[in-house]
Formats: C-alpha cells, structure tokens, sequence
C-alpha cells in the first residue's frame, strides 16, 4: 500500500484547528530555543519544529481517550494531544507545577490523563509501551487506539521487529507512526539504514502509507484510514512520514560539534516546503480565512506561549524530598 | 494447612490473584504449556485472552508490560530464567524502574516479573544467574524471594497486589520443596523479614534458595558448636527490612550474610554495609558473607557446586567467629 | 530469489562425506539422549536429531577458517564443523577433558579453533556475535565468511532485524541460516511468528533462499551459492530452511509438560523424509555406494560414538578452582 | 608534562592505542561526529574502516564488539551514555561477562566500552544512571573509573590493552576538567588504586567524578575540623584494590566512602563490606556511605542536586565520627 488513494479533505474547521495546533507548536518551540540560550531551563531541549504536520496531522483523528508514545523529541506530541503548554513549559523549566512535577524535563513532558503513555529518552522505547497499551486496548474492547511516535533513527532498534510481529499476531490497535526526518543524531538516514523503513512492516502484513510528513492533509487523510484499520479490529497499521526537523538534532549542537553536518541548502530546501506555511497557503486558498484572521491566529499562539513563559517561570522549585516521595506507589 | 509444593504454591496464587482481579493478564514464553509447572492450567481456567505465549522477543515482553500496565492492566510478565532479564533490560532499567518518578507520579505500574533464578543444577553460566543485586540497585522496583511455599504464596500474593513493579525470584533448586500453605488470601507484606529460627549468639542472615541451607547450618553449629544462631530471612529486598537486620544483630552480636549472588555489590555487601555503618555499635565480630565467588558458573558439578554456599562453609565461617567454643 | 535455481550436484565424495558426518550427528545425538536417562550426563540435552541437513549442508561448503555462531541445540553444528567427538562427549559429561573443560556443556559444546565463535544459551545471541565475526572478516580483507545459525524461535528476536540492517549497510559476509523446525520449545511457529520468516530480510535488500532443511543435497546447492555471495564480499545472505527436531525441544520434555504439544503423526510424516535415510537412498541410487558399504559407514559411527563415550567417561572432574582460573585473561 | 582537559586526555589515548594497533577498531552511534568530544578526529585519522557509525541498535554494537573481538579486532565499542547500557545488556551479561568461562579459556574478548554516566546536569532519569554496581556484580567485565585526566589517560589505555572486555566510564561532569597529562605510554594499572592525599583520622574512599569534590571536602575537615582524612581514589572496581582498602583504613581506622552509585549494593556497599569484614579489627567507628539514596534522577536542580554526593553531606558525615573535635 503507497500513499492514501483517496483524496478526502479536511473541513474548513478541522483544517483551521490543526493550523492553531501548529502554530502553537512552532511558537512554543521558539521560544523554548530562546529560553534555552536564555538560560531558562536547566537542561537542554530537542525541538521538532518543521515536523508539526505530522504530529498534528495524526493526533487529530485520535480521541482522547487513545494513547500515544512519544520521544525525546515531544513537546509537538504533546501539544498535538492536546496537552496543557502552562504545564509544559514549567516542566522544562524544572518547577513544581510542571506536567510531571518537575521531575521529568523536556524529554518526558507527558500527561497521563490525555493518553500520554510517557515521552521516553530511550530512543525505541515507546515501541513496547505502545504495543502494551494496544494489548490493554484490545483486552478492554472499546475500540481505543494506541499510536507510536518514533524516528528513522528508532527504527533500526530491534524492538521494532518484535514490535510489528507481536501486533500483527496479535492483531493489536496500534499504529507505528515513522518520523522519518533523515537524521539520526548527526548521522544521515542512508548511512545507518538499510532499505525503506516502511517495508520493514510488510512481511508482517502490516499495511503500510508512505508519506509527505510536511502536508499536513495528506498526513490527515492518511491517519483517517490507517486509525480506521486500527479501531476496526484489523490490527496494526504503519505511516512512514518524511519530513525535516529546522534546528538540528538538539540545543546545543552548534556548541559541540566541530563540523556541520547539514547544508544550509538542504535546510533551506526543507524550508520551502515548511509545513505551518504550506497550512496557511491552503488557507488561504480555500478561503477558510483570510491574512488578517490567520494573522489573528498566530497572534493568539504568541500569547498562549507568553502566558506559559509567565506561567513557567512563575512557578516553583520542586523540593528534594520529591522524588523519594514520588519513586513508589503507596509511598 | 494443606501441604503443597513450592511451585504449586506459586500456581496456586497465581491462580487466586487472577480469580480476584479480571485485568490481571499472564504472558511470557511458553506460559501456555509452563516448563517450570508454576503457571500449568491457567491458560484452560482464564482462557487465551489473559493468559498468552509470546515469541521469543524478551524486549517486547518487558515494554509490552510497561505498556499494558500503564493502560489498566495488572500485568504478570514470565522471563522464564533470569539470565533472560539482560535481554529485556531496557523495559525494565529505563522503564519500569523510572517512569514513575519521570512522569510526576502521575502513572502506576503494577507488573509482577517472574524469573526463575540460581545454580547448582549443571545449566551453566547463561542459565543461572542469581539477579539480586542488579535489580536491587535499580531502586525503582521491588524485588522479592520467596524460600518456602508458604511465603512463595504469599509474597506472590503481595507482588500481585502492589502497583509498583515487583520481581518474585523463584529460586531455581526449591520448586519440589514441600510446607505447609495457608488457605486463600494469606499475602505476605512487602519489607518484612521473618526470625525462622531464634538465637543468641549469630545471626545468620540470608533469603531465597539459601534459606534452608542456612537453617541446617544452624542446627550443626547448636550441636557441632554449641553455638545459638538466628536466622534470619529477608523475604523481601526491596524494601529491605532494615530494622529486623539490626534488632537481629542487635541481639547477637555477631552476624554471617548468605546469599547466592555473585560477591562483589551483592544483597550480602549492603546488609554487611548497613551493619557496618548502624550496626556498628552491635558487633562483637567481623561481618562474613557466604556468596558466590565472583566468576560466572562453570558446569560439571565437580566445579559448580563448591562454589555456592554451603552448610559447610558457613559452619566453617562460624567456627571463626567462635574459637574458644569450637569441639 | 526462491530455493536455488541451479541443478548443479555435489560429486559422489562429496555426497559420502556429508553422509558420514549426518551419521556421526545422528549417532552421538541418540547416544546422547540414552546417556541422559543413564545419568551420565549432570545437565540436560537439546538434541538436533532430524536437522542434520541443514549444519552439514551448510557446513560442507565452509571452510576450517570460516566462523559460525552455534545455538543451545549445537551438537550438530560442532560436529559438522569438524570438531572432535570425544572432546563433545567429555564436554557434555562435564569433564576437564571436555572441549570446553567442562565449564560450557551441552549448550555450549564450540572449538574456538575450528571457528564456532560460541554455542549459545541465549536464544539469538549469535546474530550479533556473527555479525562482529562478519565484521573482523572484512577488515581483515582476505575472504572469510561467518555463518550464524539460528531457530524459527530465534527469529522474533529483535538482533535480527538490527544485524540484517548493518550486515547489509556495512556489506558484511554473514550467512543467516534460519533452522526453521516449526516449534519455538513449545509453541508452533504459526503461534508466535507471524508471515514467512525469510521475508523479513528483503526489505534490506538481501539475497533469500527458502529450501527443504532436510534435503542435503538442496541445502549443499543453495550454500554453494549463498557462502559465495558472502565469500565475494556482495554482503549478507539469508537461507531459510525447514527441517524438524524428532527428540522434541529438550531431553527432559516428557517429563515436565503434562500435554503433548505435538502429534505422533506429525513426527512420522517427517520421519518419513529423513535427512539421514534420504541421503542413503540417494547414495544407493547414485550407485556412489551401495548397502554394505552404507552399513560400514553406519558401524564406523557407532565406533566412534563408543569410543567417545569411553573416552568421556574415563575424563576427570575439574577442580573446584578452574572457573576463577579461567573467568579472565592473564589470570 | 602537557595541561589538558579531561576528553582531551581520552581522546588522545584512543589515538595512540589505535596507532599502536591496527587491528584496533572504533564503534558506536556517533563516533564519527562525537558529541562529547572523545573520539574526535579518530575518523579522518584512522578512516572510515576503523571508525564506524553504528545505527541506534545497542544490542547489535554490544553483540557485534563481542563477536569481532572473539575474531581478532580489538575493539571499543562506545555506549553514549550509560543508560543505554542497558538496551545492549544481553551481549555484556550473557556473553562479554561470560563467554571466556563457558569456552573453558579459549576464548579472548579485548573490548573496551566506553559510557558516560552520573548526574547533575539535569539530563533525568534515563540519562544519569551510574551503572557501577550491575556491571561490577558481573565479575567477568573490568570497571575502570578515571577521576582526573592523567588517569583517564593511563586507564584508558590500559582498558584498551587488556585482553578482558573492560568498562571505561566516563565521569558526565568532568570532562571540562583540565590537569598534568603525561606523554606517550603512560599506562594506569588496572586494580591499584591510589592516594590523592594522605591522612591520619580517617579515609575517604572514593572513584571518579567524586574524587575532586571528596578532595575538597577532606581540605575543609582540615579547616574546619582539624581532621587528617586520606583520600583514596580506586581508579578500577574489577579488579578492586581490597590490599590499598585494608591498608589505608588500618592506618587511620576510620571510613567514609563516597560513590555516585544509588545507595543498595552499590560499590559503597561492597566497600563497607570488606572493612566489616577483614578489616574490622582497625575500626574505630561506623563505616558511613555517602551514595545516591535509592530513587531514580529528577529532572530540576532543586531536586537532583540535594541527591547527589555533596563535600557538605561528606563533611557532616566526618562531623559525626569526630564529636569532640568538632569546632
Ligand atoms: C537507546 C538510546 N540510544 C541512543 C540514544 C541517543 N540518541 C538520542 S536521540 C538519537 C537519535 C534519534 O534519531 P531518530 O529516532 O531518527 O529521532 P530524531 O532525533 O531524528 O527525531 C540518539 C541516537 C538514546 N537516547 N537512546
Ligand atoms: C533469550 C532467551 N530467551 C528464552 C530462552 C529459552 N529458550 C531456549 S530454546 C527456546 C526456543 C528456541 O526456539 P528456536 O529458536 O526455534 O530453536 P529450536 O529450539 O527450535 O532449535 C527458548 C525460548 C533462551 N534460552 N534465551
Ligand atoms: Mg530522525
Ligand atoms: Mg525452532
């Protein structure tokens, strides 16, 4: 199975909302470079900026109540879940009223509640617990959903064959979603994997869309079936989105590498196709709004991240007696 | 009572915790079919759904746990033997041991792991590992031995039971061991050792496998010796019951640690730790292990079996801690 | 790429020899099985009796200097790999004598100078370890190939699907040979393995041969072309072959299983087809010998057989120090 | 001898054992581009065959190092961060610790893994861990812990040079850290530790990146408490230097050892151990150990910090061992 065959559109009004979600995504990701060099947040952050189609593009057809496993690169997820940006950026700002308290960081904003089954640092780590999660949807019978964000570079983990083999036996709800974005860490696509990534899921059975993870209609439409398959019973399903992440494996690359390994022009060629401007293009387009009213809407994003910025650094030291409290149930 | 045998006591409350509580599922390598007999027949009583063999893919069987648990599911991943941890490590080190603290308390993961564990049986060094301290060091997951079939039963009960990730170490050589067990709900709680034999001069501290053996020993040091040993089983590891070690030793004076792990960082080493440091004050004598020297396990019997503890070596352990009383 | 296009035979010598070498696995492994009831054995045993094809096969076209990784059920391997019978017998009786003075066993049965880089009691272990020897080849540029045999079972785990990607990225010479004998200790394959397990090697773009485990000849003529592909440093090659274990999973099933987990009829259609009994009726039909000649044979393997177990039982039990002489180098 | 920072002293020890040996060979994710800074550089000087970027399969890089190391190679596998250890655990516990054994000796596995570890730079949970204790109780790896850049430098190239596979764990925090570096072939034996500072009232046991705050906090006992603590560096765990332990505590009778390790069965604990055992005839007082309590790592400062090994938590500690001298 290529690329979805249909050609069903988004409404206007579910086009708007993924648009606003985007947005969010982009500015809050800005901003968090910006605190990072400010000195806001203790540690470093990976950002996913020029990858929020796809986030978006998939979350939008899962339901609250269906899980998803995402990485450490997870605030777009996150945010995508619809998951609160106060509490996001007072978590990577390590302060008490963070979604995890504090206790977790940029790489483990998840909240619980919204379906969040832990944004993991162990790159291919989410694969097991999606897989779980699928089982315990299956055992439960109400037609939940459990998705699995990882990278091309989370794809060469073994976890991944038995992953797809487990669900396809099984015939579990999930969906592997490939945040094929070309790098892992600094290391190109080509150089670390062997084939297409996607066909790794066919000698399982597994149906398979390959797709432009910087259109966010055809990521849409895509989820539309491939969640479809998941929820009927028919067992896993597989996105392989291509995309591109602007700012670079993490935030403090520049600083440690000695060499570039990226062309401006490659950066710049991805740019061109970013997938926020190509949204608001089609906007436009289809006149769903026009510049001021989209004008409108990035303002709206603007203010949501001052209010979180606020709301972050407002917040409060969690003490050091939190995580022994924290570490077990019942403790 | 009814007398049972340690591995039917295993199965049997693995049979009642999953009677008790619907979303309690069972998955591992050949659970259906169960070599070691401690999950037989629960595939016939709860049915495919919640009991399910899985593919050799131990990875998957520890994050589909984490997964699972994390979802609603009360989850019993079987590891078949504990060298088949490593395999799994991930799930288990980075997930089940952090993602609680991680995520704010906000998630709960109620997994029971079970590995069969130890030496002694010629199956060589990738069969028979005794995993006590890896786990222990983890900090995020509980960790319980059972040494009889009534806290096999028990202690299974209670790690069924805790919503936080729990290993219950069967100890490879003991599954034929016969005791009495109680009938229905006797749940062993978490962080209580148990005095399986008072005494006044020795504390013998040990747990698992080793438990039996010890109680010999102290019955040869009462008649070789004249020597009154405790004994002293920790039942759990984590949480370690840290006040009965030192009451014990606090009694006695004196105390030998046996543990099956391999020496270096072992459960032996940190309770001599904590007697070094809050028990100081106590001690008459110097703090001896009886642990497995620190090599993997060889497999002809003639090279395997001489380096577990033995009655024999803690006799002899004794016998210096005691010069004066020695026949 | 199916089973091998080729027609091509091995020669009479050949073919005599590979018989010779089955019968010597065949015999050993029954003795084996008898010498576990008696006692003589502290461990239990995984025996490959019905596979015998397939480590031959494989082997005949290895040479002394090649590697392979060997599994739990290992006998054949060692002894098609050219390893001497009476330092296995010794090994399995737990003797300082033994190949691995007693301190592997039978899962571990392996002549380091013969080229088995470890029997192995982790299930898929070998991939990895078979891997690096393919590495170790390459660099040292002079041909050598390593072959990793491994179970149906041994497939789900996820060390193939990262040693296919690398042996296929970095073109390492590393033969897969999948022993597919339908049952993983006790489940079917159908249960735990989902589609056709050589697939799962296209999409790294490697060369598959699915073959008739218990034809010698079929095994010999797809190794001849596989471990040439390696041998020309093309990259990995990936043989599945179906075959079946008559003794069951280990010598204690009978034992400790309360149901049988597979039929008598299942184990006499492939009794039927016997690796052992169809390579003597090739020999007969071929006229490369006929039934005197093929009864000499059989004798000569029970005289070797004998006097591998005299030459085990009069071995010496290893001193209780020799495990923390030999833990580590320079000790 | 030459001033330089701590990476720069592993790095140039990687040069020239590389140089040294040509069957020498780099691997891991990254090492190319190097994101710590150690292996920089080693790929436009060795070229792409010695130097290789692995893909993110952690069991595959443990699994292969073994399997290539068992056919020649020398090799030095490079974990990232020590975390990720785990992912790749089968191949170091099942095969690298145990390997040599099973095969009665016939087997050499000259392998150095590299990996980075602790806390206090607010990397969470999942990249903090110091993995001491797990891969110490595995008795088939060394462990080796350099503290400041001379020995990362010796140690390194002795992990390289050994025919054992060897751990060589990089301290996170310090490889900012500059200092003496001698040229050339300065090799660091594996199992002496040494004496950073020499004291009469009490030992501070000590490896790694805690070696340089442990020395503070020894000049602040001076100060503050008229205290003469000797300062002990163990430089390797496997093989541990029980000899420089003993010796060094039977001079001043007095402990405190301080590790990064998560405090049960850590290498603080088997410290304890051994001075409650053989040398518990020297002391005078409670061995205390200042360790990581048994929680995984939190994210804020406010939090992670307060767990970590402080001179404050060392120098109240000594406080309490010396309660009339205390100002
Ligand atoms: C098990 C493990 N190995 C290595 C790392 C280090 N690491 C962090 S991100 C990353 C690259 C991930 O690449 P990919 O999956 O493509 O995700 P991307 O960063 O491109 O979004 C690596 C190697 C890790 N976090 N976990
Ligand atoms: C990592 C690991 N998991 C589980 C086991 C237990 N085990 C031993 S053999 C086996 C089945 C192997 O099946 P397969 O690979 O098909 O080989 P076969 O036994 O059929 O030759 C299992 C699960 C093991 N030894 N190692
Ligand atoms: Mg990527
Ligand atoms: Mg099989």
């Amino acid at each position: 199975m290529a690329a979805s065959a249909s050609n069903i559109q988004p409404d206007d009004g579910v086009l708007i909302e993924m648009y606003r979600r985007m947005l969010l995504i982009r500015k809050s990701e800005e901003q968090l470079f910006r605190d990072v060099k400010l000195g806001r947040t203790p540690g470093q952050v990976h950002l996913s900026d020029g990858q929020e189609a796809v986030a978006i593009g998939i979350c939008s057809l899962l339901e609250d109540r269906d899980q998803i496993t995402s990485t450490h690169r997870g605030h777009g997820h996150y945010l995508a879940k619809g998951c609160d940006v106060n509490a996001m950026f007072a978590e990577i700002y390590g302060k008490a009223e963070g979604i995890c308290r504090g206790m977790g960081g940029s790489m483990h904003v998840a909240d619980y509640s919204k379906g969040i089954v832990g944004a993991n640092g162990i790159v291919g780590a989410g694969l097991g617990i999606a897989t779980g999660a699928g089982l315990a949807n299956q055992l439960e019978g109400e037609g939940r959903v459990a998705a699995c964000f990882f990278g091309d570079g989370a794809a060469n983990q073994g976890s991944l064959m038995e992953c797809l083999n487990i669900s396809s036996l099984w015939r579990l709800p999930v969906l592997f979603v490939c945040e094929n974005n070309g790098y892992s860490e600094f290391s190109p696509s080509g150089t670390v994997t062997s084939g297409v990534i996607s066909d790794r899921a066919k000698p399982f059975g597994i149906p398979v869309w390959n797709i432009d993870g910087n259109d966010v209609v055809d990521v849409w439409r895509t989820a539309l079936e491939a969640v479809d398959h998941c929820r009927s019973g028919a067992g896993p399903a597989f996105v392989e989105a291509r995309t591109y992440r602007y700012s670079g494996h993490f935030s403090a690359e520049a600083m440690v590498l000695s060499t570039p390994y990226r062309s401006d022009e490659e950066i710049e060629a991805w740019r061109a196709r970013d997938p926020v401007a190509r949204t608001r293009a089609l906007i436009i387009g289809r006149e769903a709004a026009n510049d001021a009213e989209c004008e409108r809407m990035e303002l709206e994003a603007d203010a949501h991240v001052e209010g979180a910025v606020a709301f972050g650094e407002a917040g409060t030291a969690p003490c050091p007696g939190t995580a022994n409290r924290l570490m077990r149930a019942g403790s | 009572m009814p007398r049972m045998r340690f591995i039917q006591a295993i199965n049997q409350a693995l049979a009642e915790e999953m009677e008790r509580d619907p979303r309690t599922i069972l998955i591992g390598e050949d659970v259906e079919a169960s070599i070691f007999g401690d999950t037989r027949g629960l595939l016939d009583r709860f049915g495919a759904d919640r009991v399910r063999n899985t593919p050799i893919s131990e990875q998957a069987l520890t994050g589909i746990s984490a997964g699972a648990a994390a979802c609603g599911c009360r989850v019993i991943p079987h590891m078949m033997f504990s060298n088949f941890i490593y395999t799994g490590f991930d799930a288990i080190a980075n997930q089940m041991a952090k993602l609680r603290l991680m995520s704010g308390g906000q998630i709960t993961l109620p997994i029971t792991v079970i590995a069969n564990y130890g030496g002694g049986r010629s199956t060589a060094a990738q069969h028979s590992d005794t995993p006590f301290s890896l786990l222990t060091n983890l900090a995020g997951v509980e960790v319980v031995v059972p040494s009889t079939p009534d806290n096999a039963k028990g202690l299974m009960k209670a790690a069924i039971r805790s919503d936080n990730p729990t290993f219950f170490l069967e100890p490879g050589g003991r599954g034929g061991d016969a005791g009495d067990v109680p009938i229905g709900d006797c749940v062993t709680p978490l962080g209580e050792a148990r005095v399986m034999r008072e005494g006044s001069d020795l504390s013998l501290i040990t747990m698992g496998s080793m438990t039996r053996m010890t109680l010999l020993a102290a019955k040869r040091l009462e008649t070789e010796l004249g020597v009154s040993a405790e004994v002293l089983d920790l039942q759990s590891l984590v949480p370690l019951d840290t006040t009965a070690i030192l009451a014990s030793v606090g009694r006695t004076g004196r105390a030998i640690v046996v543990d099956e792990s391999r020496d270096a960082c072992s459960v032996a080493s940190h309770v001599a730790a904590i007697l070094a440091d809050k028990g100081f004050d106590h001690l008459k004598a110097p703090v001896q292990r009886i642990t497995v020297p620190d090599t993997a396990m060889p497999y002809a019997p003639s090279a395997e079996l001489p380096l577990l503890p033995s009655a024999e070596r803690i006799v002899s352990a004794a016998k210096a801690l005691f010069p004066v009383t020695a026949k």
